[in-house]
This record gives C-alpha cells, sequence and structure tokens, in this order.
C-alpha cells in the first residue's frame, strides 16, 4: 500500500520536475520577456501543484499537509500577482513585445525590444 | 547524495559572484545579490543550519535587498564607465590572490566535511547537546544556545542592531533641501502602488497572514527553527509590504514614530531588564533559572521575554530604517 | 571524495576573494558595499560548513527523539549574530552612501576626492 | 551575592542599557546630562574593580551562570582594569569637555540619537576589554565600530561622510577578518573561551589553519588597531568627526583594539606557537620602527591640526607596537604604560585644539597665528601635552619612553639602531609640536581676524585636568607603571 | 530516492533561470528570472525537508514564498518611483 503511494507520489514529482524543467527551458530559449514570462506561468502554476501534491502524499494527515496547502496557496496567489506587476511595469515603461508577426509572417527574434 | 547537490548549488554561487562583481549595472547586482543570499540559505539548509537558512532567507534576500533598492532610487542605478581604478586593481588583484593561496594552504588541514570526529563536533558542542533537555527543555538546541547559553552574545546582536537603528536615523534625520517635488508629483509618487488593483488586493490579504506566520515564527522558535529575530525580520517584511502597497505615508500611520522608536528601545530594554531583574533574584547577568521556583522554568520564561525583546527591536529597526530610506524618496 | 571533502572550504576562499577584490577595486560606494555582504557572506559559509556531522540532522530534537546525529549548533548561533551584524553594517554602509549623494552629487570616489582636493 | 560580585557585568551593562533609555529623553539638554552621568557611573564603577582587583587578584564571571566554556566568561585583570579606566576616564572627560561644541555641532534633534551611540562605544569598549570569549569579542567589536561611525558621520564637514564611508570599508573588513581567523581557530580547537583556547591549541599548533588563523587575527587587529600600513582610514575619521568625539575616539578607541591584539598575542598564540615568537618581532619591529618614522613625518607637513595629530598618532601607535614586539617584560611594561599615557597626551593635545577651534572657527595651521596672547591658558596646556608626546621629563611621555628605551638598549647593537630610531622620531615630534607654538606665540594675529578670548571655564577645567594628570603621572607613576608591570608579568606568564 | 529527479529538475531550472538573470537584457527580464529563482527555491526547499526526514522545516519554505513576494513588490515599486524622478529630472532641465 505504501508503495502504491510511493508511485503515485514518485509520478507526481517527476511530472512536476519536467513542468519546472519546460520552463525553465523556455524562460532561456524564448526570444522576448512577454514570451518568456508565458513560460515562467507553468513553473509557477502546475510544477508546483504537481510537486507538493506529490509532497502531500508522502506527508499524510499531519500538520506537514496544512503547511503544504499554505505554500501552495501562497505560490498560487502570489505568482499571478508577481506576473502582472512585472508585465504591467515594463509595458508601462514602454518595453515592446519583440515577437510581433506581420503580413508576411515573418518574426523578429531580437532580444531587446525597447521602443 | 546531499553532498551532489551542494556542489552543484555551491558553483551556482561563485558564479553568482563572479557576476554580480562584473556586472555594471547596479540593479542587475542587487537582483543577483538577492539570488546569492537565496543560494546561501539552501546551502545551509543542506548543511543542516535550518535557523541559519531562515534568517538568510529572511534578512539576505528579502530586507537587504529592499534596502538595496530603496539606497539605488537614491543614488542612481549605473555604475560609471571606468569602475576599477588601475593602481586599485593591482592592489586588489594583489590582496586577493595572497589571501586566496593562505586559505587554500590552510584548507587543506582542515577537518574533513562532515567528519564527525572534528574538534569541533567533540569540546564543547556536545554538552549543548546532552544537557538542553535536561537544563533548558525545549527541543531546539540553537535557541537554548543563543538564548540562554550564550544569551550575552545574542544581547550584544540585539544591540547591533539598535545601533544601526539609531544610526541610520541619525544620518538620515538630517533635514536637506535638494530636491523639492512638485505637488502633483509627490502625489503621484506616494500613492505608490495604491493604483495597481491586483497587487493591493492580493497584498493587503497577505499583510496579515504573514503577521500571523510571524507570530508563529516568534513563539514557535523554541520547538522549530526561528526565534525573535526571524520573526522581527518577517514582522517587519509584512509592515514593509503594506507600506509599498499604501504609501510610505500610510505605513507611517499605522505604525507612527513615537511608537517605533519606543519599540527600538523597549525591545532592548526588555532584554537587558530581564538580564538585571535574574540579577536582583540573586542569579548571575541574564542567569534565567533564578525567574521561576523551577530553574527550567525560569529558563522558558527568560527565553520567551529576551526573544519577544529581540522581535520587537528588530521589527522596529528595519521599518525605521526603510521608513528613512523611504521618506528621503518622498522629498 | 578528497575534493568534496574541502569543498566547502574552497569555495568559501574563492567567495571571500571575490568580495575582497570588489571591495578594494571598485570605485562606486554602492558597489563596494554589495562586495563587502559578499565578503561576508563568505565568512558564514566558512562556520556553517563546519557544522556538518556526515548523516546527522539539523539540532532541534523532533518529538523528544534524541536518538538520532546531530550538527553542532554552535557556529549556527554565531552566524545567526554574524548575519545581523552584516545587514546592521550594509543599512548604516547605505545611509552614508546616500547621504554622500546628496553631499557631493557622485558616488564615485574618484569624483568626490577631485570634489575634495578642489574645496 | 551582593552587588559587588556583579561589577564585571555591571560595568558593560549600565552604559548599554542606558544607551535607549537616552533615545527616549528628547527635551533639551537631558540627553546629554544623562550621558554623562552614565559615563560618570561607568568611570566609578571602573574604580571599584579596580580595588577589588587590586585585592583580589584576576577575577572571573561567568554570565549566565554557566561555567566556561560553555557560557561566556568575563575576566578581567589588572591589564584589563587600566584599560577600563583610560575609557571610562576618558569618555566622561570628552563629555564634559565638549558639551559646547556637541550642542553646536549636533543639533537637538539629534542629539538623543548622538548621545546613544556614544553610550554605545563606551559599553561596547569596556566589553571588549573585558570579555574572555573570542565571538562575544567580535560582537563587542561590532557594537563599538557600527557606534563610531554614527558618531564619526555626525561630524559638521561632508568629508566626514567620506570618512565614515572609508572606515566602514576597512572596519568590517577588520572585523571579518578577526572572524575568519576565529572561525579557523574554533574549527580545530572546538572552543571560543580565549582561556580554554589557550589550552587545547598546544595540541594543534603545529597545522596550518592555527598558524593562517593568527595571520588573520594580527591582521584584522591591525586595521582595528590603525597600525602603520592599513591606518589610511584614520587621520580623516578622526579630523571631520565632532571634536568630543575625536577626543574620545583618539584617547581609547584604537587603544582597545591594541589590548585585544596583545591579549590575543600573549594568551593564546605565543606560549603554544613554536615560530610564533620569532614571527611577532621580525614582523612588527620594522612596522613598528616605519610607522613612527612616516607618521611623525607626515604629521610633519600636515597643515590641518586634527590630521596632524592624527597622523602623530599612527607613529604613538608605533612605539606601543615596538614594545610589544620586543617581547620583554621592561619593553611590553613601556608599551602598556604608553597606552595609559598616550591616552592622557592625546587626550589632552586633542583637546586644546578644540578649544582653539571652538573659538577660532578652524583647525587649520594659518587660522591659530597668534592665537596664544588671547588663549593663554589653552595654548599653555597644549605646550605641556606637547612637551610630554615629545618625552621631556616630568611628564608622562618620558616615562614610557625611558622604559621603551632601556628595553631597547638590552639587545644591544640592533637596540641601539631602534634607539636612535625612538629618538629621531621624538625630534620630529618637536617640529610639529613647534610648528603650533611658533604659529601660536610667534606670529602676528591677522589684521582682519576676529577678537579671540579664552575658552569657556568648564572647558578650560577639563583641559587642564588632562593636562596636571600628564605632569601629575609623570612625576608619580606608581599607579599606571603599578597596573602595568602586574599586567605584562601575566601576559608573559611569569609570576609577578 | 524518489525525490531525486525531481531535485535534480529544479537544479537544472534554477540553472536555467541564473542564466536568464545573468543574460538580462532587460531590467524585467532579471526580476523574472530572480522571481522564478526564488520559488523554485520555495520548491526546493520543501523537496528537500522531506529528502531529509524533516518536514516540520517547511517553515522555511513558507517564509521563502512570502519574502519572495515582497521582493518583487519592492522591485516594481523602485521601478515605479525611477519613471518618476527620471520624469522629473527631465522636466527640471
Amino acid at each position: 500500500m505504501a508503495s502504491v503511494i510511493d508511485m503515485i507520489s514518485f509520478a507526481l514529482l517527476a511530472a512536476g520536475g519536467f513542468c519546472v524543467f519546460v520552463g525553465g527551458v523556455g524562460v532561456l530559449r524564448l526570444p522576448d520577456l512577454y514570451t518568456r514570462m508565458h513560460a515562467a506561468s507553468i513553473t509557477d502554476t502546475a510544477g508546483p501543484l504537481l510537486v507538493l501534491a506529490g509532497l502531500a502524499l508522502q506527508a499524510g494527515w499531519s500538520l506537514a499537509l496544512f503547511k503544504l496547502a499554505v505554500i501552495l496557496v501562497f505560490l498560487a496567489v502570489t505568482a499571478p500577482t508577481a506576473a502582472y506587476a512585472l508585465g504591467n511595469a515594463a509595458l508601462v515603461s514602454g518595453y515592446r513585445p519583440a515577437v510581433v508577426s506581420d503580413e508576411s509572417g515573418a518574426t523578429d527574434s531580437e532580444g531587446e525590444g525597447h521602443a | 547524495m546531499t553532498l551532489i547537490f551542494g556542489v552543484f548549488l555551491l558553483i551556482l554561487l561563485v558564479i553568482v559572484a563572479l557576476a554580480i562583481v562584473r556586472s555594471e549595472d547596479l540593479f542587475a547586482a542587487v537582483m543577483l545579490s538577492g539570488i546569492f543570499s537565496l543560494l546561501m540559505a539552501v546551502n545551509f539548509f543542506l548543511l543542516d543550519a535550518a535557523d541559519v537558512a531562515l534568517t538568510e532567507a529572511a534578512v539576505g534576500a528579502g530586507v537587504a535587498t529592499v534596502l538595496f533598492l530603496g539606497a539605488l532610487a537614491l543614488t542612481g542605478k549605473e555604475e560609471a564607465r571606468h569602475t576599477v581604478s588601475p593602481g586599485g586593481r593591482w592592489l586588489a588583484l594583489g590582496v586577493s590572490f595572497a589571501t586566496a593561496s593562505l586559505l587554500f594552504y590552510a584548507s587543506l588541514e582542515n577537518p574533513h566535511i562532515g567528519d564527525g570526529s572534528a574538534p569541533v563536533h567533540q569540546h564543547v558542542a556536545p554538552w549543548y547537546l546532552a544537557n538542553t533537555l535536561p537544563l533548558i527543555d525545549i527541543p531546539n538546541v540553537v535557541t537554548a544556545v543563543l538564548g540562554s547559553f550564550r544569551g550575552f552574545d545574542t544581547l550584544g546582536e540585539v544591540f547591533v542592531v539598535f545601533t544601526a537603528g539609531i544610526g541610520v536615523m541619525s544620518i538620515l534625520g538630517v533635514r536637506h533641501s535638494l530636491v523639492e517635488l512638485s505637488g502633483a508629483e509627490l502625489d503621484a509618487r506616494q500613492r505608490s502602488l495604491r493604483h495597481h488593483l491586483i497587487p493591493r488586493i492580493v497584498g493587503r490579504g497577505m499583510v496579515p497572514l504573514i503577521m500571523l506566520f510571524a507570530l508563529y515564527v516568534q513563539f514557535h522558535g523554541e520547538y522549530s527553527p526561528g526565534g525573535g529575530f526571524q520573526a522581527g525580520a518577517i514582522a517587519a517584511a509584512a509592515i514593509i509590504l503594506y507600506s509599498l502597497l499604501e504609501g510610505d505615508d500610510r505605513g507611517r500611520e499605522l505604525l507612527p514614530e513615537w511608537l517605533l522608536r519606543l519599540m527600538v528601545a523597549g525591545g532592548a530594554l526588555l532584554y537587558g531588564g530581564v538580564g538585571l531583574a535574574c540579577v536582583l533574584l540573586g542569579g548571575n547577568f541574564l542567569d534565567y533559572s533564578v525567574l521561576a521556583t523551577v530553574p527550567s522554568a525560569g529558563q522558558h520564561l527568560g527565553l520567551l521575554l529576551i526573544e519577544l525583546g529581540v522581535g520587537i527591536t528588530v521589527t522596529g529597526v528595519l521599518i525605521s530604517v526603510f521608513h528613512a530610506f523611504a521618506r528621503r524618496a518622498s522629498r | 571524495m578528497a575534493i568534496l571533502a574541502y569543498f566547502n572550504y574552497w569555495v568559501f576562499a574563492v567567495l571571500l576573494v571575490i568580495g575582497l577584490y570588489a571591495v578594494i577595486a571598485k570605485t562606486n560606494l554602492v558597489k563596494q558595499l554589495i562586495g563587502l555582504s559578499i565578503f561576508q557572506g563568505a565568512v558564514f559559509l566558512l562556520y556553517i560548513s563546519m557544522n556538518k556531522v556526515e548523516g546527522g540532522t539539523a539540532p532541534i530534537f523532533l518529538n523528544g527523539n534524541t536518538e538520532r546525529i546531530f550538527s553542532n549548533p554552535l557556529p549556527q548561533v554565531l552566524i545567526l549574530t554574524a548575519i545581523v551584524v552584516g545587514i546592521a553594517t550594509t543599512a548604516l554602509g547605505l545611509a552614508v552612501v546616500v547621504r554622500i549623494r546628496e553631499e557631493y552629487g557622485s558616488v564615485e570616489e574618484d569624483d568626490i576626492k577631485a570634489q575634495d582636493v578642489g574645496s | 551575592m551582593s552587588i559587588e560580585d556583579h561589577l564585571p557585568a555591571l560595568q558593560i551593562v549600565v552604559p548599554l542599557l542606558l544607551a535607549p533609555v537616552v533615545t527616549l529623553l528628547r527635551v533639551r539638554s537631558l540627553p546629554w546630562a544623562a550621558s554623562t552621568a552614565t559615563s560618570a557611573l561607568t568611570f566609578v564603577l571602573a574604580i571599584a574593580l579596580a580595588g577589588q582587583v587590586a585585592t583580589d587578584g584576576a577575577l572571573s564571571y561567568a554570565v549566565g551562570g554557566w561555567q566556561p566554556p560553555y557560557g561566556i566568561e568575563l575576566a578581567i585583570d589588572q591589564f584589563s582594569v587600566l584599560l577600563l579606566l583610560i575609557i571610562s576616564g576618558a569618555s566622561t572627560v570628552a563629555l564634559v569637555f565638549g558639551k559646547a561644541s556637541l550642542d553646536r555641532e549636533i543639533g537637538e534633534e539629534r542629539a538623543p540619537l548622538f548621545f546613544a551611540a556614544w553610550l554605545l562605544v563606551l559599553a561596547a569598549l569596556c566589553g571588549m576589554v573585558t570579555t574572555g570569549d573570542a565571538f562575544n569579542l567580535f560582537v563587542f567589536l561590532e557594537i563599538s565600530s557600527l557606534a563610531s561611525y554614527v558618531l564619526i558621520a555626525a561630524g559638521p564637514d561632508r568629508r566626514a561622510l567620506m570618512a565614515t564611508h572609508r572606515y566602514i570599508i576597512l572596519g568590517t573588513l577588520g572585523a571579518t577578518f578577526y572572524l575568519i581567523g576565529v572561525g579557523l581557530i574554533y574549527m580545530m580547537t572546538g572552543t571560543l573561551n580565549l582561556a580554554d583556547m589557550a589550552l587545547r591549541i598546544g595540541e594543534v599548533s603545529e597545522l596550518r589553519p592555527v598558524l593562517v588563523a593568527a595571520g588573520f587575527i594580527t591582521m584584522g587587529l591591525a586595521l582595528k588597531a590603525a597600525m602603520f600600513p592599513v591606518h589610511a582610514w584614520m587621520p580623516n575619521a578622526y579630523a571631520f568627526a565632532p571634536h568630543a568625539v575625536s577626543v574620545f575616539l583618539a584617547a581609547c578607541a584604537t587603544k582597545a583594539a591594541l589590548y585585544v591584539l596583545i591579549r590575543f598575542d600573549f594568551v593564546v598564540f605565543l606560549p603554544h606557537l613554536a615560530e610564533h615568537a620569532a614571527q611577532v618581532s621580525a614582523f612588527f619591529i620594522p612596522l613598528a620602527v616605519v610607522a613612527f618614522l612616516v607618521g611623525s613625518t607626515v604629521a610633519v607637513f600636515e597643515r590641518n591640526l586634527k590630521r596632524m595629530l592624527g597622523y602623530s598618532s599612527v607613529a604613538q601607535i608605533g612605539y606601543i607596537l615596538l614594545g610589544v614586539a620586543l617581547l620583554t617584560p621592561l619593553a611590553l611594561t613601556g608599551a602598556i604604560v604608553h597606552l595609559f599615557n598616550h591616552a592622557l597626551i592625546k587626550g589632552a593635545l586633542f583637546m586644546a585644539v578644540v578649544c582653539i577651534a571652538h573659538r577660532t572657527g578652524s583647525v587649520q595651521l594659518p587660522a591659530i597665528a597668534g592665537c596664544a596672547r588671547a588663549m593663554p591658558l589653552t595654548m599653555a596646556a597644549f605646550v605641556v601635552a606637547g612637551l610630554s608626546m615629545i618625552g621631556v621629563p616630568l611628564t608622562v611621555g618620558f616615562v614610557s619612553k625611558w622604559y621603551l628605551i632601556q628595553a631597547c638598549l638590552e639587545f644591544g647593537v640592533p637596540g641601539y639602531f631602534l634607539a636612535a630610531a625612538l629618538l629621531l622620531s621624538s625630534l620630529l615630534a618637536v617640529v610639529y609640536v613647534w610648528k603650533v607654538v611658533e604659529a601660536a606665540y610667534f606670529k602676528p594675529r591677522p589684521e582682519e581676524a576676529p577678537e579671540l578670548c579664552e575658552a569657556p571655564p568648564m572647558i578650560l577645567a577639563s583641559l587642564w585636568l588632562v593636562t596636571l594628570a600628564n605632569l601629575w603621572f609623570g612625576i608619580d607613576s606608581s599607579l599606571p607603571l603599578g597596573l602595568a608591570r602586574a599586567a605584562s608579568m601575566t601576559l608573559l606568564g611569569e609570576a609577578p | 530516492m524518489i525525490f531525486y529527479p525531481v531535485l535534480f529538475a529544479l537544479i537544472a531550472t534554477m540553472a536555467l533561470a541564473l542564466a536568464r538573470a545573468l543574460l538580462g537584457p532587460s531590467l524585467y527580464d532579471r526580476v523574472l528570472a530572480v522571481n522564478m529563482f526564488g520559488t523554485k527555491t520555495v520548491l526546493f526547499l520543501a523537496v528537500t525537508a522531506f529528502m531529509l526526514g524533516r518536514p516540520d522545516f517547511l517553515d522555511l519554505a513558507l517564509a521563502y514564498a512570502a519574502i519572495n513576494f515582497i521582493g518583487v513588490l519592492a522591485v516594481l515599486q523602485f521601478f515605479q518611483s525611477r519613471e518618476i524622478r527620471q520624469r522629473y529630472e527631465r522636466q527640471g532641465r
């Protein structure tokens, strides 16, 4: 029984790790701030959800479970807020998306998009 | 296996440190030093220093970053082009090289990391581990050593914080009339993040939660990582969050200056007062055992009170320092 | 394994030197303070590295269980104090730098020296 | 237990705890009055403690009731008592003396914070010289440094800020070096208590970390003590600090760091590290000689009086270092007596300069031209203290130089060279003291300069108190000499 | 053992975020990277707490989550005050 829980937990953790890593690659590889924020969002939502769920299975019914839940709520609430704050600050200061698909469909992949 | 993770993190740490020194953008350097603190804290955690990791995170990544940003807002964020004087570079390289080679030379005869037979684990420390439960009766040995066995150090630590607080107030308390912002600008500035609806609402929900957590860290410090200092830093962070969201003026309405001064002085006095009370009750200075009929109960009471004193002073000082910088900005 | 046994101490030395270099070589006052905090951070690592015992855990008894091996509490206590000292120094240093900027209009050391020679 | 048993703790705790109280006093000159009273009380405690040490010998006090090495120990012997007397005495005199100039320089608004910082420096310096625990020492070192940054930054000139920044950087480097050294020793011995460290370091004295630790601790404390090659922060910090702060810090701040260095070297390292004695001599004697020659030479060419006295302090620290490095009882006695005497000399000189600055509004050499006619008592005090610094008989300066030169002569031919260098430096002192005397007595007062008058009576009285002490202890030097002799015997491990 | 893959993934992601923080190019990229680094640290600490068998140390992760949020808002406020200062200085000239 314990091993079944361990296996589910392992699967959740590994999936969480995968999500996080994919997001990390995205943040490094994508061309401009807004697309990078897009990639970062997966590491802030799916990643913690899966990882903390995996840990919750390990924790069982205990104080640790409650703490995990609080951490999840913290992250779930603050990550979008931080993303909003960041995107807003960037946009207001005149930082424009670099990836603009025009008529010909060509994209501009320059990272530095100060308008 | 933990060691391998540690090595990875340490290598990242060195990379970050190099990047901080090389970066010409001071803002980037401050951001990176936030990362530096986080990495440092994770390393501490892997090395079994949970209390230190908590402190480093709250102080290094939180408070220090806020302070550096506050200062950068006042001093400008660019470093000048030629940041290194030629003479200074050679002197620095020389001194650095000498120091490094000395330390490498020494390190080869250091006890191995994790070696349980090293002198540090043979003398003094085992006594603390063996006697914390019988003498003080709390599970967190770090808190016991901090508050009682080496309580005099911690008294000093509170006064270090206190000194920094009155220092910043004294240095930045001077009136100056460099930049007087016009009414509209001042207003926009003071409104702070008030017109950002989402952070504001979320943040307002967060402030009481963080305060609650600070109280937990404060009063649960005898049983888990934490204590007055960490709690003070977290509580100050909550108030600073409030000030960021609602504007510095509202933050100061919440905790007016006289109250802050009272907190700064009162916490330190509470700590010292407990020490003097021990003297009056016939013990040595800071000997909490005399505070109650049962020595371990006295130790409990003493630890509770001094941790409270630490928490109050640290909260007061950190908020005052933040206000001191923020008020400069709004002039 | 021999490399791992000293690795932390080497990282300590490298960080220390990086911080020291920044403090001595940089002319920007804020940068000097950032270097100073790296320099102090390195020392934290020295102390905390020596507190670890292989197979040990943090010196907080879980549910009164004193059977496990525990790492050394003393360096942790010392570093808690040292961290506080570090932030106190940084706060004071920054306050002074802010005042310098107000008085001289610059935070570059050579700029300031030039102004003082002139006056 | 009676209150006398707690004197070692009270000595530190009284000024420490009154500092927060002072920040809450916001009425006119109440902060000044409270801190002066506290400082005087500390001085009284130091005298009481000196009495106890004189009758019972060295004291040990276990803070928190935990026996060393598990708890923190306060260890008090003749040497620390001497330092306690210097520190609390200098603080009290500087406060009484400096009231007028502080009122002008600090302003009412900042006064509570400023005087709290002053009390913190006082308490922390007392802590540094009494604690028997290497890490506790670091904590007090940092409190004293942080608080003195606050004091110096309060200086009216904007250059005070740059001086403070320089001091913050170098002071923190010094303290951190010390911390590294303590860490390495702790790593090898497992203890932080100095006495326990001395017991246990013998086993590991051959190992590299201990040797490197000795280097780091020496380097760190040398930075704090403004020893010659790393003195860069000191002259400016003293020159641009508020006047009373210059008097206080010049008399005792670097002394406390020197005290720690001597204590660490003699208690922990010298008896147990094989090569240490030779290294200390080989390293410090040349440094000391260069220090007093360079310090005196720079002082000769300096036109800012406070900076001139700062460089002269660099030279005087060189004398003390020379006495330490010779490692004989006679030399060590000379060095320790000079710690005491230099506090008197520099105190008096700084006070005289401050009196002049109080009236002329400047500390530049040209500004004092002809001021002796209007301020005869002040200049007379300056002359007496100046003679004392040169080392003229019947002044305290003579006593310590006499001991140092005698100690040098014990070493034969190399000793003659050392003695010659010492005399040469004294000649340079004649030159820079004469520069001031010449300007004050023999240059005419410029026509357009404002009228001068003698300094206010309270200021003048405290100036002359210190000046007379220069003469008193020069004629009857049994008190400092007795303490110094006992201290040097204990440090060298010989029965007194 | 079940924790190793996720720990490696987290460390790798931390390294990637660090690379982004070093590369920039804009300030906002750095802030994004720092924020991401912070949340990954929270997860890393949570997982390590379980790996070391001390789930009571989840407090640390909790503290980081809170501090990280405050850090980002402080940065935002910094941008805003800088904007205002620059606008003001432009007008002043």
